[in-house]
């Protein structure tokens, strides 16, 4: 996509870590197009949290960015000097944790946790600053008396709001959301959820949707990529993700969902353990686990596009 | 404040267990206290002297809780009795200047090796892993568990017996009239840089490894993540969400040294004859005047107490999780 | 690495107390020669203000100090975890009293406390160290007490009662195991902390001035004004003695601390390192 | 006679009422799946029935008796806890854990302890060779089988389940649920399955007791609970789970204000709402065979 909002391409993390360098995001590339919800799943250990970080910068040592380039509107994040770094984190690039009690500073009242943000990018006054925390509020359902609450003094589904209006503040063009419902019940998950969507529709921003559950993402994303071993093995667009999902991990992922209305046939789930990051196999990393895997699957599959917008990688579902 | 009466509370009970032991301490000698008393000062007393200490101390031979009535009801009209050693001015006289003092040189090696300590500590955290955080903690405890009196008799020979640069000791010396005139206070700086170099250089090590440690927690927070994903400048991030944090735990363990300025200085003052409540309380220990004695443990205890006190409510404004 | 040295010095030290007899002989006080004559062939560190050997009473005083040290860090380990562990595993009322006695010796000051206690009590080593024992252990409770309610937080120890373990067979076999690094931490700690203030204590005059150890060396070097003789050998090698011995304790421990608090050593990142690999 | 009995079981906290009017039976062999959100007082009422915590009203019958003796209790009424990390102690092997429940209950001696161990671990689907390992160098999931076997050692009739899988990724989840089902048929030990996935509990079958506000607010056959909830909390918590198959969502309703002390606990979100509701805690209604619910409206309808 020519006029991709967010273009990754080739990038690489390692954890030089005592027992030698993990690689935990593997020459992975995407892009975002501007308004779109791409959503990213996969299990614990299979590098979408690094890859959050790793898109603004805010990884610390032993985690190292070994490859690739992150484009936003055309300009390669990974070079920016310091203090352009600096400016466009949240005015373009905002985020939402997944524990908001830690997120936010407990010593700090909520107000000056917006002010800080928008008076550092605006300029603004503090007075101002406090006015458009208000409106912020109300945008997602909070009273703007809260502004003078401690984090402490709110509730759990607050504070993921109180985060997601703090991510809004200066309108940017792409939310990461690492995670942001995991931790709220299922019926506030629902409400969040909502939220983010009339959100989105009213101030069109976009949201890379980080998280392990991939109903969930169905709902809410246009498009799924689906992580492992920390490489994007498959990506499609939601609408058809559950009757097109080829790559043999995705269609085992989709067989570890009980549902609601199911009629009651076993589910296997998938053997096995995710692959070591430290001395990954060599090949496709699901071949361990994989029921298709042959003797090709010790080179790695390359990415192709099997339909359109529809890649995976895997010799078995190739062209 | 639902934490602050629970904490008063406390140091009420704290100060009357004080209190309660101060008035058994002398009935912990072998024998009657008041016969060993009076033997060790019978030459140089008459006998109502004798008789008006043994008023003095309730050491009656009345039932043990009338004479604790007599002393609580000295004590609380401040009369703390009379030394021995200096017979017969009252002992808070002969304590006089001592708190004084022990403030001046507490204040003074507490805060300074708080401040160096915490921003070596800082620094070292910041700078994880790397050749100044791998020395910085190690040098710092090995000097930390350095003995105290042997560093300051080092120092003193050093510096004041060998090289002569600094005085041998007193808080000020003879020749220089004590006022509030830049002579004096030169002269006091001067008598202060060694005792209070010395208790600096010892406890630098347990500020830094408290900071670092401390630090290292806050840095791995998420609201660090998201202050700097938020692209704050760095001193607002430092400032306002890493030390503001950071600040707490240190805040408590600031407040025990605090308090322990009147306890632990005691060697310091002295190796350095330094004329504070240590001092003091070190000559009346090796004359057994236990009057004194017991007015000083009294003082430096109620005196921690109060610095707790003060600590504990200066902490509530500080966390508002606890307010 | 820096466990070993420290390991080292300390074996160093105590090889050449056992060794005492062997190295010096004629024992710690005999008066084989003039005042303050510097370290010498003869005397390797000198003589001391009688006239003593001061190799020898370092030799010989080491036996007494160091065997304070070890007997008050020993003690007040053992009433430190007692009192831990009864406050954390019963908690409610227990838990509460226990506590509010431990913060009020924390809250009492150690030093004057202890001066004063010793000066009424007949001076010697069993005075100190038993003084040192009743105000040392306030500190090591606190800490062991609010490890082991952590840990009985964790649902292991819930399990092991569900198990059908009685309660002590739960504090010895399940909750104790995962103490030992604490402990062991603390009681270097501790030794250390009894050989310094045992020997401040003795510096002071409250110890058996009669009896050799590393503080009544310095207190015989204060009390002979060796320090405006310039006999500096006759306070620095007790003082160096105790330096070493409390530095080679304190590296023991740093080691042992780090090794029981993975964070401290490895850098803050690796946490999040170690998740993925745990993961991967 | 059931298996366990569970009458008018009540916890209290201080004010808070954690657990109100818990009543249940559990037959031989039955799955029971306890499901609610975080605060509904699901855990605290399986540390009840696991005798980790006294009720403060009610009781709480084994084969009849309220006052089976601790270890006999222990021999049939065992737990899985829900933290992989947290729940084997990190200073011991993973055959340590096994062989105290084995010494402890009389199941083994001391010599054949390291067999009985073996054959635990290969029942959970574990390499033996595991015994020797601490815990943590195990994965998540396989912790979590530890843990299973640990409670199978004593050859337990009930299993109290406490969320043992809502830490474990999805692909393993489905290996530690199909094994719980394969162990109730072998061995015919009933399960009390406490989770907030109502998907999960559907998934193993049997029945399903829906807890809010420290109340069961619905009872019966887990299809029917899934499929045709009765009371209005059941329905909006069916329409929040995320349904790929469904598509778009439904409006939920927003939470007004803290939980009522009197009258039914949902007063605050339900859509249903009266006066009456706000006073009087619903009584039981039948809804069908084996189905039934606390609420209001329910006793409108049938009337």
């Amino acid at each position: 996509m020519a006029d991709a909002l967010l273009a990754v391409e080739d990038l690489s993390v390692e954890y030089r870590g005592l027992r030698g360098a993990a690689r935990a995001v593997d020459r992975v590339s995407f892009e975002v197009a501007p308004g779109e919800v791409l959503g990213l799943a996969g299990e614990s250990g299979c590098g979408k949290s690094t890859l959050a970080l790793a898109i603004p910068r805010l990884l610390r040592a032993p985690a190292v960015i070994t490859s690739g380039s992150v484009r936003l509107g055309g300009r390669d994040i990974l070079e920016l000097d310091d203090r352009r770094l600096r400016s466009i984190r949240w005015s373009e690039i905002a985020m939402v944790f997944q524990n908001a009690m830690n997120a936010l500073n407990p010593v700090m009242r909520l107000g000056s946790q917006f002010a800080d943000v928008i008076r550092t990018h605006t300029g603004l006054g503090r007075a101002r600053a406090l006015e458009r925390a208000a409106e912020l509020c109300t945008l997602v359902g909070i009273d703007p008396a809260r502004l003078r609450s401690y984090p402490h003094e709110l509730s759990g589904g607050m504070r993921q709001r109180a985060a997601l209006a703090i991510a809004l503040a200066l309108e940017p063009k792409l939310v990461i959301m690492d995670e942001p419902t995991t931790a709220l019940d299922v019926v506030l998950q629902r409400e969040i959820m909502e939220e983010i969507t009339a959100l989105r529709e009213r101030l069109g921003f976009a949201v890379l949707f980080i998280t392990h559950d991939i109903s969930l993402l169905i709902e809410v994303a246009d498009r799924i990529a689906i992580m492992y071993g920390g490489r994007i093995v498959e990506q499609a667009p939601a609408r058809s993700f559950l009757e097109s999902a080829a790559h043999p991990y995705t269609r085992g992922l989709l067989a570890s969902f009980p549902s609601i209305d199911d009629d009651g046939e076993r589910l296997t789930g998938i053997p096995g353990s995710p692959p070591s990051l430290i001395d990954p196999p060599a090949g496709c990393g699901f071949a361990a686990r994989c029921t298709l895997a042959s003797d090709r699957c010790r080179e790695t599959p390359p990415f192709v596009e099997i339909a359109p917008a529809h890649r995976a990688a895997c010799w078995e579902v190739g062209a | 404040m639902s934490r602050l009466p629970r904490r008063v509370l406390f140091y009420l009970a704290a100060g009357a267990v004080a209190v309660t032991l101060n008035f058994f301490l002398p009935r912990l000698m072998p024998g009657d206290p008041a016969t060993t008393l009076v033997a060790t000062y019978s030459g140089q007393l008459t006998a109502e002297d004798l008789q008006a200490l043994r008023d003095a101390y309730g050491l009656v031979d009345a039932p043990l809780w009338q004479q604790f009535a007599t002393y609580l009801s000295h004590l609380f009209r401040g009369e703390l009795g009379v030394s021995l050693s200096q017979f017969p001015t009252p002992v808070t006289e002969v304590i006089g200047t001592g708190f004084g003092w022990s403030l001046l040189l507490g204040l003074v090696s507490v805060l300074l090796s708080f401040a160096i300590g915490s921003v070596i500590g800082a620094v070292a955290a910041w700078r994880r892993g790397s050749r100044f955080d791998s020395i910085a903690p190690p040098v710092a405890l090995f000097a930390g568990s350095f003995p105290y009196f042997f560093m300051a008799l080092l120092a003193l020979y050093l510096f004041a017996v060998q090289w002569q640069l600094l005085p041998l000791g007193q808080a000020y010396g003879f020749d220089v009239e004590p006022g509030l005139n830049a002579a004096f206070a030169a002269d006091v700086l001067a008598h202060l840089v060694l005792p209070a170099g010395t208790v600096v250089l010892v406890s630098i090590g347990g500020w830094v490894l408290n900071m670092r440690n401390t630090m290292i927690g806050v840095l791995d927070e998420d609201y660090l993540l998201m202050a700097e994903a938020k692209g704050l400048s760095t001193p607002r991030v430092v400032g306002s969400y890493a030390a503001r944090n950071a600040i707490l735990p240190t805040f408590t363990l600031l407040g025990l040294s605090i308090g322990n300025v009147f306890a632990g200085q005691l060697l310091t003052e002295v190796v350095f004859s330094y004329p504070g409540l240590g001092y003091q309380l070190y000559q009346a220990v090796t004359t057994h005047d236990y009057p004194l004695m017991q007015a000083l443990f009294l003082l430096i205890t109620v005196s921690i107490l109060v610095v707790n006190l003060l600590v504990d409510v200066a902490y509530v404004l500080l966390d508002p999780r606890v307010r | 690495m820096k466990s070993a040295a420290g390991g080292a010095i300390l074996a160093v030290l105590a090889l050449a107390c056992l060794a005492a007899p062997l190295l010096a002989p004629d024992g710690p006080a005999a008066a084989t020669a003039g005042a303050f004559e510097a370290p010498s062939a003869a005397h390797w560190l000198g003589t001391n203000g009688q006239g003593q050997d001061v190799f020898a009473q370092l030799v010989w005083g080491g036996r007494g100090s160091l065997l304070m040290a070890l007997s008050v860090g020993v003690g007040t380990t053992l009433v430190a975890v007692l009192v831990g562990l009864l406050a954390a595993y019963f908690g409610g009322l227990a838990d509460e009293a226990i506590s509010l006695v431990v913060n009020i010796v924390l809250t009492v000051p150690g030093l004057p406390l202890i001066i004063v206690l010793a000066a009424f009590l007949p001076p010697g080593p069993a005075t100190i160290a038993m003084v040192l024992i009743i105000t040392g252990w306030a500190f090591g409770a606190r800490l062991i007490r609010a490890q082991a309610l952590s840990l009985r937080q964790r649902d292991f120890i819930a399990a092991a009662k569900v198990a059908g373990e009685r309660p002590l067979r739960v504090i010895a076999a399940e909750l104790l195991p995962n103490l030992w690094s604490v402990i062991a931490a603390y009681l270097c700690g501790q030794v250390v902390f009894a050989l310094t203030a045992g020997s401040a204590l003795e510096f002071l005059g409250l110890g058996d001035a009669g009896q050799t150890s590393w503080g009544t060396m310095l207190f015989w070097a204060q009390n002979d004004s060796a320090l405006l003789q310039g006999a500096w050998w006759t306070f620095v090698s007790p003082g160096l003695a105790i330096a070493l011995t409390a530095g080679s304790l304190a590296l023991l421990n740093f080691a042992l601390d780090a090794a029981t608090n993975p964070r401290l050593r490895a850098p803050g990142g690796a946490r999040r390192a170690t998740e993925v690999l745990r993961h991967g | 006679m059931s298996l366990l009995d569970v009458e008018n079981l009540g916890r209290t906290f201080g004010e808070a009422h954690a657990v109100r009017e818990a009543s249940f039976s559990l037959e031989r062999g039955e799955i029971v799946a306890l499901v609610g959100e975080s605060g509904s007082g699901k855990s605290t009422t399986a540390r009840m029935v696991a005798r980790l915590l006294a009720p403060t009203t009610g009781r709480v019958l084994l084969e009849g008796s309220a006052t089976v003796p601790e270890l006999a209790y222990r021999s049939k009424v065992q737990m899985v806890f829900q933290d992989p990390f947290g729940s084997l102690n990190p200073a011991r092997t993973i055959g340590h854990h096994l062989t105290r429940p084995l010494l402890l209950h009389r199941r083994a001696t001391r010599k054949q302890a390291p067999q009985a161990v073996a054959a635990l671990l290969e029942t959970v689907g574990l390499d033996p060779s595991l015994a020797v390992r601490h815990p943590h160098e195990l994965s998540g999931g396989q912790r979590q089988r530890v843990a299973i076997a640990r409670a199978f050692a004593v050859e337990p009739l009930l299993v109290v389940a406490d969320e043992p899988v809502s830490m474990l990724d999805v692909s393993i989840r489905i290996g530690v649920l199909n094994l719980m089902e394969r162990l109730r048929d072998e061995r015919e030990t009933a399960f009390l399955y406490i989770t907030h996935d109502v998907a999960s509990a559907r998934y193993l079958g049997g029945r399903m007791l829906v807890m809010y506000g420290g109340h069961i607010v619905e009872g019966g056959p887990a299809r029917v609970l899934t499929g045709e909830p009765a009371h209005p909390y059941t329905r909006l918590l069916l329409a929040a789970v995320p349904n790929p198959r469904r598509g778009s969502s439904s409006t939920v309703t927003r939470p007004t204000g803290p939980r009522p002390s009197t009258g039914c606990p949902f007063t605050a979100r339900c859509p249903l709402v009266t006066d009456l509701c706000r006073t009087t805690m619903p009584p039981v209604t039948r809804v069908a065979d084996g189905h039934w619910a606390r609420c209001h409206a329910l006793g409108k309808e049938n009337q």
